[in-house]
């Protein structure tokens, strides 16, 4: 059990499934030669030649187009697109084809890619380099979208991807890239779809994925102080998610927030929200209240983006409004 | 038909086989017309009659494990890759039974065991999954190459650049197809794209070669050369095909914008009837010629039934084919 | 008041906006010489001629973000994408450009677009040409979202997008393009964002917009047999959308079903359930039901399309469960 | 500085505007790198110090009424446009009173009052905005030209090809500026295209030149002759302008992938320098020169003055210039 950072977590992942099986490859934006433009991709190159990870053009469309045209071919290709923001070029490779292949052509396929890409804001990147845009692909059946919390669920869960039959967008936010923690690499498998209680507690559930369940725990410590214990849901996967284990806990606790970095509206929260007020509607006792960031575009200035983005506090405030 | 050498010294058994084929893509597609007329043909279809020599005369200088993707005028590239022709028409018509059980029809119909990886309903789209069906090859190194077809209209969609690019930089095992039949749907290829594709692959160090693509073995003779020099590690090739298209963009297009001196003038560029004269030249007798006649109308009355015969798919298995179900371990 | 067809209506918006505003553009594939895939935009370059109503080549990245870089320089374009499903190919105009400029460059300038496309299916037209993806768009601050239920809501809403001066994505089901209805050029605008009461009720509420408002206005029919009387709220503008009218009719009638064409998973009845979960949570006497497509791509064959499509039964059978 | 021929023939007096307008961009870059370093301006910035003469070249071949489209190193393309200098510093600085109220930040620097339709942040994205500015101004028959400047490393996004074929069909009044510094991030030119953007515009029918970027007459004389064409309804331009980038792709960027050969050559190619040294040549007294330094020193040190001073943006307000709010009615 050592201590690493979330990035060098990825880099695990990707290594170790790059030594076992040989068809894997990597490739992206300067992910080779420069090993990535947060790190994670450092070594592979020298370890795994030239031949299996490689450097790409500024062609994002293709990038994603050309790794299910491999991924249906014999490959495992596991792709980067440098800033998520700019999936907006690629969407087609993902949604059009990658999503429907094994559908439209009756389940004679599959396309085991994983696309890797970095959502989120407060490093001061400005409104094209900061959303989370994870949400679109949720909503799109034929893949599948998960979101690591730390250090160890990041590897587990990109090896899971990356063994996965079907297409996986595995989602890192770029402002946990440095976080450590400790990383059991003899840690049974994370099944895609399965969340985690990060938290347990009886009187109110806080649904979180990625770096926020992190705010939601800092919350939680906060409330702690005063007595009430939240529940701390870790999705890891959005889609699939485990309506199960979210519905088992509200059953237990009545109360239901759901907190994201990306835009509350029309977000991952809401499909949350909307299928606990279905299936665990008579459980509600209290409105269910999310927490994300506002109906504008992620801002520049520290000033602004400090209040943009979700936190702590934020949380607190919902909680103590279901709990009124 | 494995065999990579044609053109004029091929044998009176190859030619026929040329023959059958092209045929065998005419036929199919006037019989899917009318079906499609009938309203036995669900959605819409898009037919490349008048086109199949590009289709047969390149399908013919590959190899089984070669990949090909396709377009949304795909039926051509299907068959002749090699597709049963009853889970062909199954599909269009529709049903379970179908190579793709129903799910997607016309416009994707795919058969991975013959390294077919599918019509695709997105213009330009089987650009860059040919691309990246060639770097599995590369890295693979079974010896494969992948092929993808184009129209004239698909030239301007900027994937086309960043595939160009991607495999000439990564000396990618890949044939580019373009079949340039003059429109784009409704429009004409010149007011479409300005550029001549040829020059593109120039710019990007890709070897290219332009055919008539109504004469089979003048095809066929440059896909053999491209496709060796592909296979050989020689990178990325380039065919440009000239052909024309008969029908509306699809079956229901009454093709107003077609001038009737085009409309009238298509049936002397027809790669059948073409070839059917050159068979005449070579001393094929027209007994041999009936007798592939006979084959295919039969092989096509009987896909036809077969198609008919059928079932709805079931919407339940349909719903299971979304993702991969992994037995319990 | 003139009996039109649905494409009929959108046609004289157009025509009628490029007649009185020369800043009005037009342009697409295949919508100048052969008036649209759908008939849609017939006659268009003969009245205001090609200058103003412009064929394309087939470059829906670089349409859309043409029409971003002319609504900067003083025009008004309204381009088209033959299919909602290509839009896949053009997010980046939309997304990283049109919905962000105004923002981004500190209110400097306002993008004053259009973007017309169809989106649903029913013809057939398999799992590439049927999507209806309105949910990313409405995600996305800066954007807005209008999706007319009948020909006269048509006319009226496309006017009033290409009046808008923000970036405006219009939406037209394309199974709707032949619909005839009363036409009534002199009535008074519609304003984007205010919902419409087509059918007042007092037992129940279903919300819905585009095609499936007449599924809806079906089902409240036959519901109508049996002393069931719904209130069907047409959105007609998803981005925004009017949470004031649904709130409301939930307040009279204490149930909501949502229904809609898309995907139900991370679909826009996401947002309105998970809203009403929380605002309208005192008013709910029973769980929000959303009625939408099954989370598989369209598919092709008729049976299979025809058990995909949400209908009439569906919406029923909803409505009868959360009166149980 | 509107005179459209400058050259061997320029003015004393327009030469030293040549210069000083490249002193600013340097000078106020130089500052920015020392703001970044000392944390005084957040999230990345991406200089082109080295670059000067690309964008002053052109900008001064410009008129007013021109609309220019940028990309992420876009400082230099602002502040030749001209951008005021204060409300530059305080828009990078993250301040309310910045050109964009502290919304955007270095890589969305943006004034429409002076045709600056934004640096931009997604490669390539400039090329089908101003494309779409550049129709606009056909339509409105306004008699202006638009500019675009990307780098070597957007040549492979698809949305360049398309652009060229659409500029290229509808005879957009429009340049196309490709500022080659031969890197693309961390990679070398030779690894991301393989073509030459020049091959390119032929193939496209677009005229086309090449200059050295860094020689600000050579860029300038190009500049006007080809907005002149663009503007006199010819058509689509293209103008590849070989440069260097002296600093790292962000600041903060070691550059560990640049051979120290490369990272010392660099001075050799400084286009302030070799811009001085010919002053000398045409008889510019030390006073002029060290008179426009002096100004331009005095300039910056009151931006940032301002910068400093200026306040941090307002939540609630940045929130309501998400939509245009119009007046009731
Ligand atoms: C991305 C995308 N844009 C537009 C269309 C609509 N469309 C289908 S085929 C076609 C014309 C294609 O012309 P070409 O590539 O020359 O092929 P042809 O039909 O001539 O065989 C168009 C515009 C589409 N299917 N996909
Ligand atoms: C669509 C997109 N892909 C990738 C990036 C990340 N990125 C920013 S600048 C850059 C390199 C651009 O190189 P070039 O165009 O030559 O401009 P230069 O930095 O040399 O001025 C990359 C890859 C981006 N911002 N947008
Ligand atoms: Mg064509
Ligand atoms: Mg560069």
């Amino acid at each position: 059990m050592a201590e690493v950072r979330f990035a060098k977590a990825i880099n695990m992942a990707l290594d170790e499934t790059l030594t076992k099986d040989p068809s894997v490859v990597v490739f992206g934006e300067d992910v080779a030669h420069a090993g990535g433009p947060f790190g994670v991709t450092r070594g592979l190159l020298d370890t795994h030649g030239e031949l299996r990870v490689r450097d790409t053009p500024i062609s994002e469309a293709t990038i994603v187009s050309a790794a299910v045209g491999a991924a249906m071919s014999g490959l495992k290709p596991v792709v980067e697109i440098m800033f998520m923001d700019f999936v907006a070029i690629a969407m087609d490779g993902l949604v059009n084809q990658a999503a429907k292949a094994r559908f439209m052509f009756g389940g004679q396929c599959s396309v085991p890619m994983v696309l890797r890409t970095p959502h989120g804001g407060g490093v001061n990147a400005g409104p094209q380099h900061s959303q989370c845009l994870e949400a679109w692909f949720a909503h799109i059946p034929g893949l599948k979208v998960v979101v690591p919390s730390n250090p160890s669920d990041a590897y587990q869960l990109l090896k899971a991807a990356i063994l996965d039959p079907d297409p996986v967008i595995f989602i890192e936010n770029k402002a946990m890239y440095s976080m450590k923690g400790d990383l059991d690499e003899a840690a049974p498998a994370i099944e895609i779809g399965k969340a985690h209680i990060a938290r347990a507690g009886d009187d109110v559930t806080i649904v979180s994925y990625g770096a926020a369940v992190n705010t939601a725990l800092a919350a939680a410590a906060t409330l702690a102080e005063r007595d009430i214990e939240a529940e701390v849901v870790d999705l890891r996967s959005i889609q699939p998610w485990d309506e199960e284990t979210v519905l088992q806990s509200l059953s237990r606790t009545h109360r239901l927030v759901i907190l994201h970095e990306a835009v509350t509206n029309f977000g991952v929260g809401a499909e949350i929200a909307a299928r606990m007020a279905d299936i665990g509607f008579d459980e509600l006792d209290a409105p269910i209240i999310r927490v994300g960031a506002p109906f504008m575009p992620v801002p520049f200035a520290k000033s602004l983006e400090s209040r943009y983005l979700p936190d702590a506090d934020d949380v607190i405030a919902a909680v103590e409004k279901v709990l009124a | 038909m494995k065999s990579r050498k044609a053109g004029n010294t091929a044998a009176k058994s190859q030619l026929l086989e040329f023959y059958e084929r092209m045929l065998l893509v005419r036929e199919a597609e006037n019989k899917l017309s009318a079906l499609f007329a009938d309203g036995e043909v669900p959605g819409f279809i898009h037919l490349s009659v008048g086109q199949e020599a590009v289709c047969v005369g390149i399908t013919s200088a590959l190899e089984a494990r070669d990949t090909l993707a396709s377009n949304h005028r795909g039926h051509g590239h299907a068959l002749s890759k090699g597709v049963d022709l009853e889970t062909f028409f199954l599909e269009i018509m529709g049903k379970e039974e179908g190579i793709c059980g129903g799910r997607g029809g016309s416009m994707h119909v795919a058969d991975m065991s013959v390294g077919m990886l599918g019509a695709n309903g997105i213009v330009g789209a089987g650009i860059p999954l040919a691309v990246g069906s060639a770097l599995a090859h590369q890295v693979r190194q079974n010896d494969a190459v992948a092929v993808v077809f184009f129209g004239d209209g698909a030239l301007a969609e900027g994937v086309l650049h960043e595939s160009l690019n991607l495999a000439a930089l990564w000396k990618l095992p890949v044939l580019f197809v373009c079949e340039n039949n003059g429109w784009s749907e409704f429009s004409p290829a010149s007011k479409q794209f300005i550029a001549n594709v040829r020059d593109l692959a120039t710019a990007f160090s890709i070897p290219s070669k332009k055919v008539d693509g109504n004469a089979v073995l003048e095809v066929h003779d440059a896909a053999v050369g491209l496709v060796n020099a592909a296979r050989n590690g020689e990178g990325p090739q380039l065919l440009e095909c000239i052909t024309h298209r008969w029908r509306g963009h699809f079956e229901g297009d009454p093709q107003k914008y077609r001038s009737e001196d085009e409309m009238s003038g298509l049936a002397d560029h027809d790669p059948i009837a073409a070839f059917e004269a050159l068979l005449e030249k070579k001393k094929v007798s027209k007994a041999d010629m009936q007798e592939v006649r006979d084959r295919i109308e039969e092989q096509i009355t009987r896909a036809v039934e077969a198609g008919r015969a059928g079932s709805a798919p079931d919407f339940e298995r349909a719903k299971t084919d979304v993702y991969t179900v992994r037995e319990a371990v």
